[in-house]
């Protein structure tokens, strides 16, 4: 546990020697914390030659999948048959890439627009989507998926992936923690506090920024004036990345690479991956109030789905086979879909408000779930003298 | 626009096709836009921040249109940051604006919890009144309306236990006006809590001619009744209502029904009087019952009016357990047959 | 070390000059110190976290030697960032480690107020079971050490009013040994609330042989009595014991005293048990009044046994003001004659 | 007020260019808003030679007076005169130039260690340490000195000098807020929610990081893993500075040119000041059991005072007469603090309680109030039917 002794060591000094009266010696070097100027491309760039085949196959079958996932999720929305969705529709590469890295071993932390990731790391879609229908507060068990429930509360989980990385650490497993936030997750104390732990802790985690540009209506230069949301790494000694979150193939090495780096106790990264959200927030959005056709169109012309077949069709990767595979796993997905949440949805029992909220039910909850079976008033009656 | 009100033409007549000259029906969210808006003209010194306030006009478009009518230095989007959206509103109000923060779900202003405890609450105190913070942070609160986790939580209990804070609800939509204008202007801190689910009930209402209401610190009796009275207020109001319409119905119980309006400060004195009058009372709210608020009601209700009492104070109140998703959230909202089941056990055999 | 309880030699010979083997005079939080090390032992996965907790030992030594016995990795100094060290300890919790946290302050713990609400009371249910958090929240809490602003919050209805926490709090030297084992061997999380003014108060009680205590959910009755009962808990006990023997002497009243130990589960059973043997009761507490603790304890004693009661239950509280500064704490803090005044208005004319 | 436009405008353009797909330009440089990779020093340095005579004596005078102050409300302390008392020893040059750089009309937002530089500001000794009297928790009228209660949650001020900087520009008054923090306070989420703020607004607003080494027992290396607290500036678009803290000369440039960067509209500074604290935490502290006598002793040669004496002393300006005027007025300081804090608190009134809560006091705290005053339980009297 090379990090925790690390920060062992440095109590006895208390101080790094720069710091000393009259030391002359320089600060930790801040360049190989600092992202590059642009953010890391390789689709239709020379590093295109040197892909993986089986991999650029596999992503796009996942990109194929994703983007037929949010349509249809969509639809279940608008029909009423999920409460609400959050689509992920041009962040397809960020989640297939986010699924596409990690070991079974290691764990994912999504926010509530990453049931596509969740989806894809292989939880069945009636359990990804069950928070969204409304039926419940989770869908799957998170241990056997390693998989944290989805989380609302913005940058909230972060501090969670930080002591999950180190509690295995210090068990000495293998693991690696993966988060996902937005970019206005990032103006969060949260966030903040969780890379400050992870550098301090050296833990083996991973926060994988999907930059689409907005926070609901709010764009990103009103978010926050970094030059890159990977700049603000440094701050806390944890290396920052940039990349095209569009581009899978750039994704998929970018994030790959951090989460190597992490497992193998080098310690934590920062990756922004730039991204776009076609769609609206939710379902019940009206982006035209604050964005315009024009912009989303631009990145229409960008979009994870269109750059992975180009790629494809350019490797000569892409014939009807893989075409139809990759179609053909899209249609499985949506009926995968369809069945998990049909139109009327099974009638939630009163007891399941009681039943977790603690080990064993207080006796009040026990009342009070009685009372909630009557459809009567909780309020107790006096026990007579 | 005086207009609608009075075209000098006899009501049904051809020059006057329109329907009689009454106030529009007007769902409260706009109610509370209007009081924005008017609040924002009459005073410069007013500035609305926030998530999504800006062209958005907020998720619930309370703040709708104001960033074109105002500027966006009078109303601002600001970065996702509660605590900071909080920490820059009490830096205003020091420097002597009258910020009016949206926090975006009351669940989401925990983050800014600190900052409301330990500054909000307390500047004026700590400066012997030197430094007052005359600002307003406007929470949607409750249930009901089918949101997933975090988005239907109902947290006054957290503000009525801090001193120095002023906690207001308005249930009607001439209080959603009146009561936030008087929160605007008032010079003391104010929780405003907006009941979502009433966002797009609707009164009659004319923006033209708010009607004055009583100000904060005043509770109102909605419905006078002489059996038993129903302390209640926000988004339970309509739910007491129609339980007292349904008493009379099935149980020739009259019900007085009190809408609080301001939990901080408490009308004891309405309270009282009602009760004293009834001798039976029972407290209604979707907030969880243990700690909540209806436990501070129902124990001054009864230390000043013990012995005219009939019947304890019984609590008719959301259950102990963290909201329900929204498939089940039926199940923990009082509704008016809970209530009229803790009317029924007000101990009627022995009145 | 039974060698301490019996050398073998009678008392007062020359053998044995020591004094009557009897347990030395512990202080509280050397007995808390005591749990974390023995749970520490007993369990490989209980970690400590916190400020300052290394090194220093916590900012009241709670924490003292842990670091230098089991490692850092186990007692470990985090940076200054309350949501962080909460939310690592809800990762750690969730990859099934113990964590116990150390707040600095009470007040100090409002930065990690989201984490509470919203991760820590709710994972659990979040997860149909599937991911209990099983991790205590020491917090020290209340006043009466002459500390300045922030330094003498009382916050313990904030978390009894957040479903899915327990709320535990020690009075006795015992109990804090007691039930910070019983906090730590939970698998729900624990508000472990730690009287700072009783820290260095002493009991006697035997390190090597901890005295067993009810479980956590049991209030203990300290003190019999027939007339009146007082329902108290954490710094306010001591208060209590004095008035109720102060009582005796001015008044020939005989009063009860409930130590309720556990706010959350909250223990009807025994407290209903007490007042209607009485007939009277005065809920005591620090924290202020509005909205606090007592409010919950006064309206569920009286829906319970409001036949029995021969006057409303009283409270006697701190002032719902912001915590005053040191040279004016007597003020606020309930003290011994406050509680008798309470007591004197328990309409006894009627009794 | 160019900020507030700057990031109107940017709704339009709701993305810089770089973030645009296919898009080429380059991110804003982070160069300007790097520190330099030591800590920036005069003293001893050939810069010392143009430092201006007048400045470096009033400065001397200001630590002179600072240090005595510093023992004198120590011993107060110990005396049991004040409740408590967080000393500045060590930090004198810090607290002087915050002071110093700051126009009647700025604002100054200190924390509970900061009371010198409040002291220095203007405000009596009296009001300055009223809090750690205990006899109440402000002291003095913000208001008529533009200095904001000493903070205790950390990093909680932080944001009110951003929102309060904010305000000002908005009222286009000439007002910059100076904002002191800790090491250990930079962990917080306020200090990123406010550096968020900051750089977005780009409020006129200077952000003064005292690291002394320590929060309370924990050194710097275990708060952070960054290369300098000043290196997380960038990831808020906020220029960041590093200096020697000790180094009274170079850090009244340095926090000097924030002031006026800040007041000229270019925006925020984060500027990082090496220090260490001398003393305890506050008098009731035991930094045996965190640091050794080693380290503190070498940071003593490496003193604030001892280093301005130097200077004066190289340049030939420490004659008699500023020697005798420095001790003179240090000592009408202490005189100062010891006639403030008699052995005897006079009484507080328990009205104090009630006074200020509200604008006026609620019925019920004016039946509180009568309660206090009698002594007597608040429980109101049941009004007889
Ligand atoms: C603490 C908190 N504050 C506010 C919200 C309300 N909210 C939900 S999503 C959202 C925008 C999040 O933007 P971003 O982090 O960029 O993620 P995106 O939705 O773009 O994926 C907001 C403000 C929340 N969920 N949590
Ligand atoms: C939010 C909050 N958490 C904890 C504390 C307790 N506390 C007071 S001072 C201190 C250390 C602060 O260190 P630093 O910011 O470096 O400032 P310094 O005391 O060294 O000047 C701590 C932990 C506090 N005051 N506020
Ligand atoms: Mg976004
Ligand atoms: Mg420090």
């Amino acid at each position: 546990m090379p990090g925790i002794e690390q920060s062992g060591t440095a109590r006895d000094a208390a101080a790094p020697a720069a710091w000393r009266p009259g030391a002359a010696g320089p600060l930790r070097d801040p360049a190989p914390l600092l992202p590059d100027t642009a953010p890391v491309r390789v689709i239709g760039t020379p590093a295109a030659a040197g892909a993986d085949p089986e991999t650029a196959r596999l992503l796009h079958r996942s990109l194929v999948r994703g983007r037929r996932f949010n349509e249809q999720a969509t639809a279940l929305a608008r029909q009423g048959r999920l409460a609400v969705y959050p689509s992920s529709t041009g962040q397809e590469a960020c989640q297939a890439v986010a699924a596409a890295v990690l070991r079974p071993g290691d764990w994912l932390f999504p926010t509530y627009r990453d049931t596509l990731a969740v989806h894809l790391r292989g939880v069945p879609a009636a359990q990804a989507l069950a928070l969204l229908r409304g039926g419940e507060h989770g869908g799957w068990d998170p241990r056997r998926w390693r998989t944290a429930p989805l989380c609302t509360p913005l940058a909230t989980h972060l501090p969670h992936a930080v002591g999950l990385a180190h509690a295995a650490r210090l068990r000495g497993d293998d693991v690696v923690a993966l988060a996902l936030v937005g970019d206005g997750g990032t103006s969060e104390g949260d966030f903040h506090e969780a890379l400050t732990f992870a550098g301090v802790l050296r833990a083996p985690v991973v926060f994988l920024v999907q930059n689409n540009q907005f926070a609901i209506s709010v764009p990103l230069a009103r978010q926050n004036a970094a030059p890159s949301i990977a700049h603000k790494a440094v701050g806390y000694g944890v290396a920052g990345r940039l990349v095209d979150g569009n581009d899978v193939l750039a994704a998929h090495q970018v994030v790959g690479d951090a989460v190597a780096r992490a497992r193998g106790g080098a310690g934590p990264v920062l990756v922004e991956a730039v991204t776009y959200r076609i769609d609206p927030h939710t379902n019940a959005d009206d982006p035209r109030r604050y964005r315009s056709d024009a912009e989303r169109t631009a990145w229409r012309a960008h979009d994870p789905v269109g750059l992975a077949e180009d790629h494809l069709r350019a490797a000569g990767l892409l014939d009807e086979e893989t075409a139809a595979a990759a179609a053909g796993a899209a249609e499985r997905t949506a009926a995968e879909q369809r069945a998990a949440f049909p139109d009327t949805p099974p009638p939630g029992s009163p007891e399941d408000l009681f039943t977790h909220v603690y080990a064993r039910p207080t006796a009040q909850l026990r009342e009070q779930a009685a009372a909630a079976r009557a459809g009567a008033a909780a309020a107790p009656r006096e026990v007579p003298a | 626009m005086t207009t609608l009100k009075d075209t000098g033409a006899p009501p049904g007549t051809a020059e006057n096709s329109a329907p009689l000259p009454r106030p529009a029906a007007t769902p409260m969210a706009r109610a509370l836009n209007q009081a924005l808006r008017d609040a924002m003209s009459a005073d410069a010194s007013v500035h609305v921040l926030g998530e999504d306030v800006g062209a958005l006009g907020g998720v619930f478009r309370v703040t709708d249109g104001l960033a074109a009518e105002f500027g966006e230095d009078r109303c601002t989007d600001t970065p996702l940051a509660e605590a900071g959206i909080l920490g820059t509103a009490v830096g205003m109000a020091m420097y002597g604006l009258r910020p009016v923060v949206e926090m975006q779900f009351d669940a989401f202003a925990y983050p800014a919890f600190e900052q409301v405890v330990s500054h909000v609450a307390k500047m004026r105190n700590r400066t012997r009144g030197a430094l007052p913070l005359p600002l307003v942070v406007r929470m949607p609160y409750g249930g009901g309306i089918g949101g997933v986790e975090h988005h239907s939580d109902s947290s006054e209990a957290y503000y009525m236990a801090t001193p120095g804070l002023h906690v207001v609800t308005p249930a009607t939509v001439a209080d959603a006006y009146g009561l936030l204008r008087a929160a605007i202007a008032s010079d003391d801190p104010v929780v405003f809590l907006e009941p979502k689910r009433l966002y797009w009930s609707k009164d009659a209402w004319d923006p033209e001619e708010p009607d004055a209401v009583p100000p904060i610190g005043r509770a109102v009796v909605r419905r006078p009744g002489r059996d038993a009275t129903l302390l209640t207020y926000g988004p339970s109001l309509p739910v007491c209502m129609a339980a007292a319409e349904e008493a009379v119905r099935a149980d020739g119980w009259d019900l007085e029904v009190v809408d609080l309006r301001s939990l901080v400060p408490f009308d004891d004195e309405t309270v009282c009087a009602s009760v004293r009058r009834t001798g039976r009372a029972v407290v209604v709210h979707e907030s969880s019952g243990f700690g909540g608020p209806g436990a501070e009601i129902a124990a001054r209700v009864t230390e000043r009016c013990f012995h005219h009492l009939a019947a304890p104070v019984l609590r008719v109140t959301g259950f102990d357990v963290p909201y329900p998703p929204p498939l089940l959230e039926h199940h923990h909202l009082p509704g008016a047959e809970r209530v009229l089941d803790a009317v029924a056990r007000l101990q009627w055999e022995q009145g």
